[in-house]
């Protein structure tokens, strides 16, 4: 049975997870951000110890500096606070494939042991048991970011020894696959699960268990994972968030709470739009 | 030059069955109002293409108006699955949907091909994923003519019909988009017809010279619909409606109440202002 | 992140004999100081690359800088030729300069191809003028994976430095280009280095959201450079002076006068504002 | 000896060159301007028969009104007049490339009898006797849009028999080749010169003599051409500029000259961009 770290009075999952992801974020790094947790450890390092982390978010927005947390990746509040915003198509042509993005965020249905992900479907492709929403920007990330985190929590289904689909590619079949295949990002660098980080074997490129949580012991994590998962010979046992960064982190996210329960009304006499 | 039309109209003029279309918006500026005028009027058949299909083509594929999708993500942001768009590939309810499947770089790649005038457009990369392999005719690989690198060759998308959300017409006809576009611009430029909804006509677009216009002369149709991208929003106008997004997800997750909450909502509303005032947010 | 410092530290930090070195700008921006700047600094064997080679690089080829030009048209607009640029040509003086000629839209569609990491970049069209024979290893011809369409190949253009002058910096680094950029932005955005001039240092751009921002982490360095279009134009600061590019034409073409010029002017003044005020035009 | 229409009384060779060129110009059509007497000629059309000619300057500016003529392609009234200012890339993609432009001005230094342009060099490409501006955008132009129209002064050295080097493609040989070759443009449809407008014979696609000037005989036309110039059976004899085309070619003119004689003073300390 899986035991992943557990809610407690100090903190929950999601906030040792997001702080874990946040101290990966070194200052000055250009950041290509997903929704959800990936955003909060960016926002979170951007007030903490990295205030010039690059955010970039694929609907066109660079060098945002959101004040509360999107709830979707298009958030107007995205917008508003970026450096600029661009269209789409170049986010991906002048930021990510022209090689600018120094980290990459990533999550997905299944992963497995060389760090490829499926976000695309369970089962047959043509006939699916689950269909996904499927790639988005998640190949190109995985290809020329120059580092990917993934944020997964981990079980038998998520955590696989064969995807059901390949949606984007981590380190292939692993042993220096990727680089010998002359990919310009390094792959995933680390993996953080709701039990510790993952972190890839510098020859074999098999995914290891490197970091993990207070509370965690190796054997739940072992038990989480759909592959017989190694362990590094020195496991680092992860800090637990301190209590700036907790104290960050829900600051953040109340202040997102409250934003976004602000009812919605249409003027549909619209005010001109310089008036707004 | 762009006329200025009803949206009833536009819908009639330019849409027609089994017709290549494209609603594009990225979060922001959503066509919704258009997307249930054509919902309205019973088309079928529909090529729909969007780089991220949220409620506004759940709903059309739901309503049986699409017979294939070309997508890069389709899924409901923020919330979970599309549950019409995964009952119509799980199960072919209430008909069977083909797929087009890219990564967002590949479909905005077409896009701007076909905004270009060019027959395909590249991308540098590694085809290592079995999104090629399930989507055969979707792309080619070439070998870059100077380095022989290998490359991603994708054919332009050039839709029969863009139709994009905006903010303001000027009484020209040219359109102003403000703020996250996604691949809009690109869409509108790669269509062989243009249809924009906006907020608002103004006397002038009062915009900055480098700001996002698309001049009179690439527009067909424009049709004043205040509110045109709620539950979506538009920047400077209105916020998005996250409440139903998330309510969206139980409407839409069982066949009954989806078809039940489109009758009445959609279906049994003349046009947009009376399915906002239905919902409660008319202000 | 950017770091602002003075032109003269900039260009010799930055520019180095043999670059590969792109001075942009369209009739608008053209970076006149920084070309000034390497000329005093005595740079040789530069591979000068710009859409429109104008004055400044007449001045940079004259003084004996460029030991080959990438181009799409060179010309002193509106006024004839550039007389320095016709005579390194046509009499190799004052040094032989070898050309690699392209159109405006392939040497564009080279630097898209660069500013989006891409190999190469596509163009459709015929090509039945001698500008492919003359300039064999510039372009190649394939078939489009899709139509089998004949499509012309531009290698991506990716300068070791691209020089901008832009309007104005943030206090981050940020800058705000406003008006018309011709390629510009690409040529920025296809770098390895970037070098901006602009006229002032702000607390905030101030700037629409859509407008055209370089971030900060895309600059390498910034100088502060009043005036430092002149006598192209800095839209919103000062007008282009069309009586300097006529008076440009009798000054370049003779080498006598233009060398006397070149060295009262630019070698025996220390800086960019020396030189406009030895022009009469600082305000 | 050449006689091409005098400079006499009533207007100029510039000026009926500028009315014909203008006269060209269907209202709503979208062109692509050269300076200089395209340009002149569209601003006339603009303010007289043509109020919504949308004008396109490869520098980026699209749908400009400028109250006076730009001295330069990039002048700072193209920008400001303009519906909206892009990247000149995409002028050359998303207008161009993509068949927008109805109508795209060229000139040159040399034409031939099929309207094929040399604007590049005068004697051999490595070793040239006159080194000429180059190429710019006119071999798109010629390619995409969708009726060329060229205005040159004609003289033997200019309509030649054979081009020194062929820049830009009208009709290549001939006899359909340029339609056999699948253009997606027509080709040069009037090339208006100081005699009169030659315009391409619908079989061979050579360049004939149809419409003649006030004062001109075909026979100077003639004598002016490099190539055995052929005259069409029912020659067209052209109007002589309206009074009103006058007026509002020289209004337009002398408003042109007295904004660009204005003196530049450059601001050493600037004002800030927003007080301008």
């Amino acid at each position: 049975m899986s035991q992943p770290i557990e809610n407690n009075s100090q903190y929950t999952q999601d906030e040792m997870m997001t702080v874990t992801a946040a101290r990966q974020l070194a200052d000055g790094a250009v950041c290509f951000v997903g929704i959800g947790l990936p955003s909060a450890a960016c926002n979170l390092a951007r007030e903490l110890h990295a205030p010039n982390l690059v955010l970039i978010y694929e609907s066109g927005t660079v060098g945002t500096k959101p004040r509360v947390l999107p709830l979707s990746i298009g958030d107007g509040e995205l917008a508003e606070t970026a450096e600029v915003v661009i269209p789409l198509p170049e986010i991906f042509t002048h930021y990510l494939q022209a090689g600018r993005v120094d980290i990459g965020f990533l999550g997905a249905a299944q992963i497995d042991r060389f760090g490829n992900l499926n976000s695309t479907a369970i089962g047959p492709y043509d006939n699916p048991k689950v269909r996904l929403p499927g790639a988005g920007g998640a190949p190109e990330i995985a290809t020329h970011a120059k580092s990917v985190l993934v944020i997964m929590r981990m079980s038998p289904k998520s955590f696989v020894s064969e995807l059901a689909f390949r949606t984007s590619s981590g380190f292939l079949g692993g042993n220096g696959e990727r680089a010998a295949r002359g990919y310009p990002g390094r792959g995933p660098q680390a993996v953080i699960t709701d039990f510790g980080v993952l972190r890839p074997h510098p020859e074999t490129d098999e995914l290891v268990l490197t970091d993990i949580y207070p509370g965690v012991d190796a054997a739940d994590a072992i038990a989480a994972c759909g592959w017989p998962l190694q362990v590094a010979d020195e496991l680092q046992l992860l800090a637990p968030p301190t209590a700036t960064e907790l104290a960050q982190l829900r600051a953040l996210n109340e202040r997102t709470r409250v934003a976004h329960a602000m009812p919605v009304k249409i003027p549909l006499v619209p005010k001109s739009f310089n008036a707004v | 030059m762009a006329t200025f039309v009803s949206l009833t109209s536009a819908i009639a003029e330019l849409v027609r069955d089994g017709q290549t279309l494209a609603l594009e918006g990225f979060t922001h500026l959503i066509p919704f109002a258009a997307g249930h005028e054509i919902i309205r009027q019973g088309r079928r058949d529909l090529h729909l293409v969007r780089m991220t299909p949220d409620l506004v083509y759940d709903q059309l594929i739901g309503m049986g108006c699409a017979g294939k999708l070309t997508f890069s993500w389709g899924g409901n942001p923020g919330v979970g699955s599309l549950h019409r768009l995964r009952d119509a590939v799980e199960n072919a309810w209430p008909r069977p949907l083909a797929l087009c499947e890219y990564s967002h770089a590949e479909l905005a790649a077409a896009y701007s091909a076909g905004a270009a005038g060019l027959s395909s457009g590249l991308l540098q990369g590694f085809r290592d994923t079995d999104l090629y392999a399930a989507n055969p005719d979707a792309t080619r690989e070439i070998a870059c003519p100077f380095s022989g690198a290998p490359l991603t060759a994708v054919p332009a998308m050039r839709p029969d019909v863009t139709i994009l959300h905006a903010q303001r017409a000027d009484r020209d006809g040219n359109v102003l988009l403000r703020g996250i576009t996604g691949a809009a611009r690109e869409a509108a430029l790669a269509a062989l017809a243009l249809l924009v909804t906006v907020e608002e006509q103004v006397d002038s677009l009062d915009a900055d010279m480098n700001a996002i216009v698309l001049p009179s002369f690439l527009v067909d149709a424009i049709a004043i619909v205040p509110g045109g991208a709620y539950p979506s929003y538009t920047q400077g106008y209105y916020p998005r409606d996250n409440s139903f997004y998330q309510a969206w997800d139980s409407i839409a997750r069982e066949r009954e109440s989806f078809l039940s909450w489109m009758n009445r909502h959609v279906i049994d509303s003349p046009d947009h202002s009376a399915l906002l005032h239905k919902l409660g947010v008319a202000a």
